[in-house]
């Protein structure tokens, strides 16, 4: 990989907000696809040896230019930044058993919960986290719920099989 | 019109409320910046000075969805009021447990994916057009919605000719209003109590109202609606 | 200057779209406002010798990170090049209703489909491959939606009308 196409890959990277797939890097730089990976990790090691302040980070399958983890608390101080309203103990509950247990209707959340689910599922399909995907083949056809782009794109994640597997005896 | 601070970010709104709100659904952060109180006061300014009440019916529900957005975007996620507990249904501590592990994992992810901070961009992202993946009309065609249940029919009804019209219930109430003088009452012109004689002779004081013709005062909340025809004699 | 300064006052370069001005970014970094040229410099000058695309400009009296200028004319003619871009199952769904019986109002749409139809209409308006055509003489004048010329191109079509016949009634 020559040296200019890293600093082409640097540039492009820059001049986006969200996250570029694979298809659009390569197709970018007129490269294939499965070289893209390659092309990555050499700017991520570029920048990691070159003591820059940006890194390489992978979220919603993609790829975004974005400052360095260590310095997330200097930025957040210094610039104020905004971080997303947090959401109640009800809304994390039901998006873990969304996120885990997906598709999934509000009864079953329920049976998982033992409390009314209504009001937390309707705050997480107006914050896009979930969304209605389909319908199940039962009485009444009730709504399926699932996580949705967004949902990986906030949670850093490429896909939903990332999640970290649930440890049941580290809280008990 | 609207004061420009409304939108500091987007000028480009010009008092459409579908435009916004197309805006917030692209961009949902954008909710966060609106002033509601002069969105607010738009909107009844535009139901009141519409030559067609018609035209303007869906911005009152479409400010109320941004209302809700933003609401959802900058109000602390209290506590769910009215989560009520289920009926025991023999579920044991297993899910509880799973449960707290589940939140556990989902929330040290967020975490972590929240201390990269992305670049802003100096330009404003140009749209692109994105042509569709797998673009093909034999796909288009078998995406046919495939599960059709049967609607359950709605039986009939015979519907009749309203024999009293809101034109004529508009000239009654009128000609009741100048024939006393000063304040009457909302309760003293519905005539019979029936939910559609209430609902002609509400529709009929909206109307008038609408047209300049009466004044209504109201102090609070479920109190009596008072009609003033003052001034307006012919 | 510290290493640790010159990638802080990158990363804080990196979060700004406006130029920053050499008094903000003083606070910023809890130094004197005529020590920042120095600190820009030193900035300059390690971005330049890592070979990175990205350098300081001075703009509007202030100081802006952005991509080099030799960069500028790739930029310009790649950033253009869009990659398809995958539609979910239920926007192919809204899609081939809307195409085989536009004009149609959401409600419609929802009819057919028996499920929230908003989010994958609001896609495909995004996506250009529908628009609004109209509005329905109906309470509430509700908006109806049909292709787009986008839609024909993408398709491969001249008209609406070279749409395989099919009859969905039988389907069901």
């Amino acid at each position: 990989m020559s040296g200019e196409t890293d600093r082409r890959l640097e540039a492009l990277l820059f001049a986006q907000t969200a996250p570029s797939s694979a298809e659009q890097i390569a197709l970018w730089l007129g490269i294939e696809p499965d070289k893209v990976p390659e092309a990555i990790a050499q700017l991520s090691a570029r920048l990691e040896q070159s003591g820059s302040a940006l890194a390489v980070h992978m979220a919603g399958g993609g790829y975004l230019l974005s400052t360095s983890p260590d310095l997330d608390s200097f930025l957040a101080e210094r610039l104020r930044l905004a971080a997303p309203e947090p959401l109640s103990a009800a809304a994390w509950e039901v998006l873990a058993v969304v996120a885990y247990r997906q598709p999934i209707t509000r009864l079953e959340v329920e049976a998982v919960r033992q409390v009314n689910s209504e009001r937390a599922l309707d705050t997480l399909v107006n914050r896009e986290l979930i969304g209605q995907v389909g319908r199940k083949e039962a009485p009444g056809r009730p709504i399926l719920y699932g996580t949705t782009p967004q949902f990986l794109k906030e949670f850093g994640l490429n896909a939903i099989e990332q999640l970290p597997e649930v440890n049941f005896s580290s809280r008990t | 019109m609207i004061p420009e601070e409304v939108l500091p970010a987007e000028r480009s709104w010009q008092g459409d409320i579908q435009a916004l709100a197309l805006k917030v659904r692209r961009s949902p952060m954008l909710a966060r910046e609106l002033h509601l109180v002069y969105l607010v006061q738009f909107v009844s300014e535009r139901w009141r000075e519409a030559a067609d009440l018609q035209t303007v019916s869906d911005e009152a529900p479409v400010t109320a969805w941004i209302i809700r957005r933003k609401s959802d975007l900058v109000l602390p996620q209290r506590e769910v009021a009215g989560e009520d507990a289920l009926e025991e249904s023999g579920a044991d501590g297993t899910d509880a447990l799973w449960l707290a592990g589940a939140v556990q994992g989902l929330q040290s992810v967020f975490e972590a994916a929240q201390m990269y901070h992305g670049h802003a961009s100096h330009s404003g992202d140009r749209e692109v057009y994105h042509p569709v993946k797998g673009a093909d009309l034999l796909k288009l065609v078998g995406s046919w919605p495939q599960l059709r249940p049967p609607k359950p029919a709605i039986a009939p009804q015979l519907v009749r000719d309203d024999e009293y019209p809101l034109e004529r219930r508009m000239e009654r109430l009128l000609s009741t209003l100048h024939q006393r003088a000063g304040l009457v009452g909302f309760t003293d012109v519905t005539g019979s109590p029936q939910p559609g004689e209430v609902v002609g002779a509400f529709l009929a004081v909206v109307h008038l109202w609408h047209q300049n013709q009466i004044a209504v005062h109201q102090d609070s909340a479920y109190d009596e609606i008072w009609l003033d025809a003052g001034g307006k004699r012919p």
